[in-house]
């Protein structure tokens, strides 16, 4: 099938493996033969991504696969078709003051979360292992930002954060992640439209293509992917180097059963908190979005 | 050369017309919104346009009924409107303090004004975090950043109007020996009266959109909590029915303050009443 | 009880109001000022009022040299320049707000009477015909009753006969409490009528002709050989100082103006009594 | 010319300001009107420049009735209503800003040297006095060349040299053009020296008490004795207007005034001349 | 009575002393934001205060130093400064035309005015997804989104304005037999000029304001996107300079165009220049 004429992608600081991908040109050596004009928009979360792609601004864009099903829910046109990280950038917050060591502790105590987030269905996920509700803690419903600003005031007791903010408390102020668990992280998952990957699928394996060497660069050179990202998005060395290094794997790509069942999952938990009707078929709507046909070939690491 | 329902054309003397009368109670500003709205539901019926994006009104209708079975969305109402109307009067209490001081005293204006004039264009959103940190994540820090809304085009409005206040009129109060708050408040804030009210209009605008900022701030209620919701989950449906419910209540809101501030130009020699 | 010392007015503009202006107004007198267009009265009452101040020279009130409008002196403007937001009868009330509930009222009944407009109170201005406006603006100034009060063209859009009764109700006020009076006009006749001094000015640079005193006895007969002559000798004043040297020639008629043919007049029956 | 057939017009606020009004202005007349204060003067002469409604009646230019102003008639307001924004030279150059730049010019040019303001161009109103003003209003009505001009107290602000002047500027303009005139004035002398026609009004509710024709020859000697007994025939018909029955009792002096001690005059020496 | 520096004290005659002139000079406007500068950056030195959240001054002009080597700050200015000019003449030129139509014949005011009153309420992230629909999420919906913000001052203040004009005023204009254009330009635009300058001012406030929403969609430079970057990345001394930048550039807009105004206020008769 022919090229398009032009290319929308994003970028985000949460996703490494874009930053390396625009830093280095690679979409458009790749596509430059094609006339193909590329487009970088970048992307400042989930939501904005999914709403650019909802709207025919993006053609290809990176969400969380929690948010993607969301999406997806509310009527996205799009297909998840790859992964590129599998990070572990939410964990439960407080601080050394508070005495709360685990989630238990939680109860009766208030929580600042941004709603419909990572943070917000680990959180709900988090309590329900500790066979609690959302009724038995107080959310306070705040940016992520601002929830870090309320937890160091005193105004909550514990932040589901997100980095890199969430790492930056850490450093900063001493922060305790009293529950982290990377497997309540829903993946980091490359979105296009359906209708683009219908009309351009030749297209969306070539940057499938150009993913998987960023990902490979990425790999081989972690001293200068954080070196990276603490330039771009202008944060301190130590807090990118902290949530690369430890809380991103970057080893995966094809996209198939684990990002399913992860998804499913959270998409449960989202049902029981509320956020989702319960009416929705959680697992048709996972069946529609993620299409693993794009990256099924791909060797693991 | 002018037709009748220009300004300039006569007022409406004894000869209206049966017609023209029945004309001017019809409620015309309905006209607009509801064309609109059956344009867009016969194009999404008829399969012309897409409504994805933006629903067609049946299915907001729909979204607003789902949303007001079990009070939901007058709960939400409730909760911005109590925190407009409360912002909106500290808003104005000190937009009109501010603005009669460097009005009347050049020095204070020197002194005050440049950086009231700066902080005027600070986006809503930007204050947030300084907010958080001076009042917390309550429903104190919510009523004053739209208290800051509404302080600035009253600021602006009472601040212009009194320095272009006719000299004339000034004169009066002069010569009876006003000054301070008795000068304003028996010449300077009747003659602002006009531009004051205009202002306070403006005003209220500004609350009903820092709404969203303040709720960014640790909300689980009110219109712009609904919005930031509809936007962070993807709901297009939810947005459109914030934006309607935002669009009802302002209009509302504006129409009593005006309705309720029209008495008080009674006086005025206009040409046409607005 | 006023004195004005001196004083020269220049505008921003550049424009000479006022050249080397004395004038002394000793308590209880009617002083009336004339002059030509432009000859500087509105801004010496202005000045005198406070509401300005001179380039230089002085004024002083019972001594005190004044620079804000001074408890003493009212002023009744050229303009009517009633607040608009306020009734007929909260205008002429304006400037007793101090007073008692019930002694403005009494006070606004009384002017509101007075002007022939008792029925007006609680109109609007915009509501009043000019004359009107400019009672209400006499009234408002006189039920303050202060020690010196400058009047500027006060009834100027008045018919003679309401004219009359307004300078009658400017007369008794002066023979109950002895105000100083200074009123600025356009009618000679008006100035003899009421005055015991007319100061004619002369104007680019504004300043004093000359200063006429009569004491003819009131109430005044208009038709009383001094006051006929008094008159005149005003006009003279008035005509000498617009024939000043200096001064832009006055402006005269180009042509001798011919009879021109009349129409027929309207058969009466047109016209309705 | 200007037909106006049997006309009534109450404000919104009930106040009833003309009650059957017929008045027929032929081509190149003059007409005076006069009457007491508040009597529907310039209400009548709102109507007849299509700037208000009558409540009945009609209004007929040329036989055209008029609902909004007519190209052929012009109005000065009572009040200068000079546009603030504009210079003065600005001002008298509006109502003709359709003709070529170069006449426009000419004529405005003409016209303030006709007031005596030929430097005052630039100058915006609120650097004006008064009289000014006033005379900057006539001007600009003077230089559309109005068919029929309707002037609203035209001279009230202006002394009696400079009244004069623009009396006979006035007259000028309409031996050269013949226009309609209505002056409404409260200066008996005026009317009587102006017109062919003085209309006396009366007031509460605002009619006409009388029309007076008179032919006497231009230029009108003030001291011939038909110009005296004319001006003793308009006050006679003013007087008994005003004292109408029906009508509110025409404000009068509360007590006869007594002649007061005069202060005793001031040395001369403190007055310059 | 009333000090020399009120509103009713004599205007600045040949009198005033030297002293006063050179104070006069002065730029007071400095004096508060340098003397709460100053206290701030005193109060975090000898530890009173945390300067996390809010920086100190000297932290501030490092970031905005560090911002501006390299040209980056200055590369988020422009893109700013850009799209607030051309959606300010944008705006600018549809609420003229709007509140002039609606000013000018009650017709269409009864038919448009009240949704766009409604309208007028709605807040600028509310619009986001609207324009990101209608106009993607490249230069053009930024743009549009920053008129949006500027029409509604502009378009009530025209409105307010032009429906309290004095009935004498427009009478002059009425016998001058102008109506609609012709009215509009030199009877009505001239008599609503002060109010109409200061809704200018008004909108461009709003302008600025909009800038965030904007810079939502989709920006990656901009001094919205700089506040957005530093909320989202949790970068508070970002936020803060931010701020401060648009703080500033408010102020020198909304001075330049009062300045630029001012010559056209020149025959404003008012008791004491602005
Ligand atoms: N806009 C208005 N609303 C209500 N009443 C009005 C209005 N204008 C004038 N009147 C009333 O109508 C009557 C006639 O007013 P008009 O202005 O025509 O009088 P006039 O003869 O011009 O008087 P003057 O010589 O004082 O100017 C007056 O009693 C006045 O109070
Ligand atoms: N605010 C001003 N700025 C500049 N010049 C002014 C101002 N006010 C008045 N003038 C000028 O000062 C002179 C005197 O004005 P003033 O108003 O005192 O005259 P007047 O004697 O009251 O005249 P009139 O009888 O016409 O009212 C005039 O030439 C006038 O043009
Ligand atoms: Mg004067
Ligand atoms: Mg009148």
């Amino acid at each position: 099938a022919d090229a398009p004429k032009e290319l929308k992608l994003d970028w985000a600081y949460w996703n490494p493996v874009s930053l390396v991908i625009k830093d280095q040109k690679l979409i458009e050596k790749e596509f430059e033969k094609d006339g193909v004009n590329v487009r970088w928009v970048q992307s400042a979360g989930s939501n904005k991504a999914l709403e650019f792609l909802n709207a025919g601004s993006l053609d290809i864009g990176s969400s969380a696969g929690s948010a993607a099903l969301l999406g997806k829910i509310h009527g996205n046109p799009i297909k998840s078709v790859y992964v590129y990280s599998r990070p572990e950038w939410t964990a439960l917050v407080t601080r050394p003051d508070t005495g709360i060591k685990s989630v238990a502790d939680l109860k009766g105590k208030s929580v600042a979360v941004t709603r419909g987030t990572d943070p917000h269905i680990f959180l709900i996920r988090a309590l329900a292992d500790h066979g609690l509700t959302e009724k038995d803690v107080k959310f306070v419903l705040l940016q992520h930002a601002d929830g870090r600003a309320a937890l160091s005031r005193g105004d909550v007791d514990a932040w589901a954060g997100l980095d890199p903010i969430l790492a930056s408390a850490e450093l900063e102020e001493n922060a305790v992640l009293f529950f982290r668990k990377p497997d309540y992280n829903t993946w980091g998952v490359l979105n296009v439209r359906e209708d683009f990957a219908a009309r351009h699928p030749d297209t969306v394996k070539r940057v499938i293509k150009v993913y998987e060497q960023g990902r490979q660069w990425a790999l081989a050179n972690p001293d200068k992917l954080v070196a990276l990202l603490a330039t771009q998005a202008k944060i301190p060395e130590a807090v990118a180097r902290k949530q690369l290094t430890e809380r991103t794997e970057l080893t995966h790509n094809a996209i198939g059963r684990p990002q399913y069942d992860t998804i499913l999952a959270a998409g449960e938990a989202l049902k029981q908190a509320g956020v989702v009707d319960a009416k929705v078929d959680v697992a048709g709507t996972l069946d529609a979005l993620i299409d693993p046909s794009f990256s099924s070939g791909l060797a693991g690491t | 050369m002018s037709t009748t329902d220009t300004l300039i054309a006569p007022p409406p003397a004894a000869r209206t017309p049966l017609s023209r009368r029945w004309l001017a109670r019809l409620p015309l500003g309905l006209v607009l919104p509801v064309v609109l709205a059956l344009g867009w539901e016969l194009a999404v019926q008829s399969g012309l346009a897409d409504g994805r994006l933006v629903a067609p009104p049946s299915r907001i209708l729909a979204t607003l009924w789902a949303l007001s079975e079990g009070f939901e969305l007058w709960r939400h109402v409730q909760a911005t409107l109590a925190r407009v109307a409360v912002g909106f009067l500290l808003g104005v209490v000190a937009g009109t303090l501010a603005g009669a001081l460097t009005g009347y005293s050049p020095l204070a204006r020197r002194i005050l004004d440049p950086s009231l004039q700066g902080l005027r264009a600070v986006p809503s959103i930007a204050w947030v975090p300084l907010f958080i940190l001076w009042f917390g994540i309550f429903e104190e820090s919510k009523i004053a950043l739209i208290a800051v809304g509404v302080f600035f085009p009253v600021y602006l409005g009472v601040l212009g109007a009194i320095v272009s206040i006719d000299r004339k009129i000034i004169e009066v109060g002069r010569v009876a020996r006003l000054s301070g708050a008795g000068l304003f408040r028996r010449i300077l804030l009747p003659a602002i009266l006009p531009a004051y009210l205009l202002s306070l209009r403006s005003g209220l605008g500004l609350g009903w959109m820092f709404v969203v900022a303040a709720e960014f701030m640790g909300a689980s209620e009110g219109l712009g909590y609904l919005l930031l919701d509809g936007q962070q989950l993807g709901k297009p449906d939810q947005i459109v029915a914030a934006i309607i419910a935002f669009a009802v209540l302002g209009k509302l809101t504006d129409g009593l303050l005006a309705g309720a501030s029209a008495p008080l130009l009674a006086w005025q020699d206009t040409y046409r009443k607005p | 009880m006023l004195h004005i010392d001196h004083i020269n007015k220049t505008y921003p503009n550049g424009a000479e109001a006022l050249r080397g202006v004395d004038l002394a107004l000793e308590a209880g007198r009617i002083v009336a000022i004339v002059g030509g267009s432009g000859c500087g009265k509105s801004t010496l009452l202005r000045l005198a009022a406070g509401l300005d101040q001179p380039s230089s020279g002085a004024i002083r009130v019972d001594g005190e040299a004044i620079t804000a409008p001074h408890p003493a002196v009212g002023i009744v403007f050229q303009e009517p320049r009633l607040l608009p937001w306020l009734t007929i009868a909260q205008n002429i009330g304006f400037y007793i707000a101090d007073l008692p509930a019930a002694e403005r009222r009494e006070r606004t009944d009384w002017a509101l009477a007075r002007i022939g407009l008792a029925a007006y109170g609680p109109r609007w201005p915009r509501e009043l015909s000019g004359g009107q406006a400019q009672r209400v603006a006499i009234a408002r100034s006189l039920v303050a009753h202060p020690k010196v009060l400058l009047l500027d063209e006060p009834f100027s859009a008045l018919d003679a006969f309401t004219r009359a009764s307004l300078q009658d109700a400017l007369l008794d006020l002066w023979q109950a409490q002895r105000p100083t009076l200074v009123i600025v006009t356009h009618d000679v006749q008006e100035a003899v009528a009421l005055s015991n001094r007319v100061v004619v000015m002369q104007p680019e640079p504004g300043r004093i002709h000359s200063v006429l005193d009569f004491s003819l006895p009131y109430p005044r007969d208009r038709l009383a050989d001094a006051f006929v002559r008094a008159e005149r000798q005003v006009l003279q004043a008035l005509d000498s100082s617009l024939a000043q040297p200096g001064r832009s020639p006055r402006p005269r008629r180009e042509a001798p103006l011919q009879d021109p043919p009349l129409p027929a007049l309207l058969p009466s029956h047109l016209i309705a009594v």
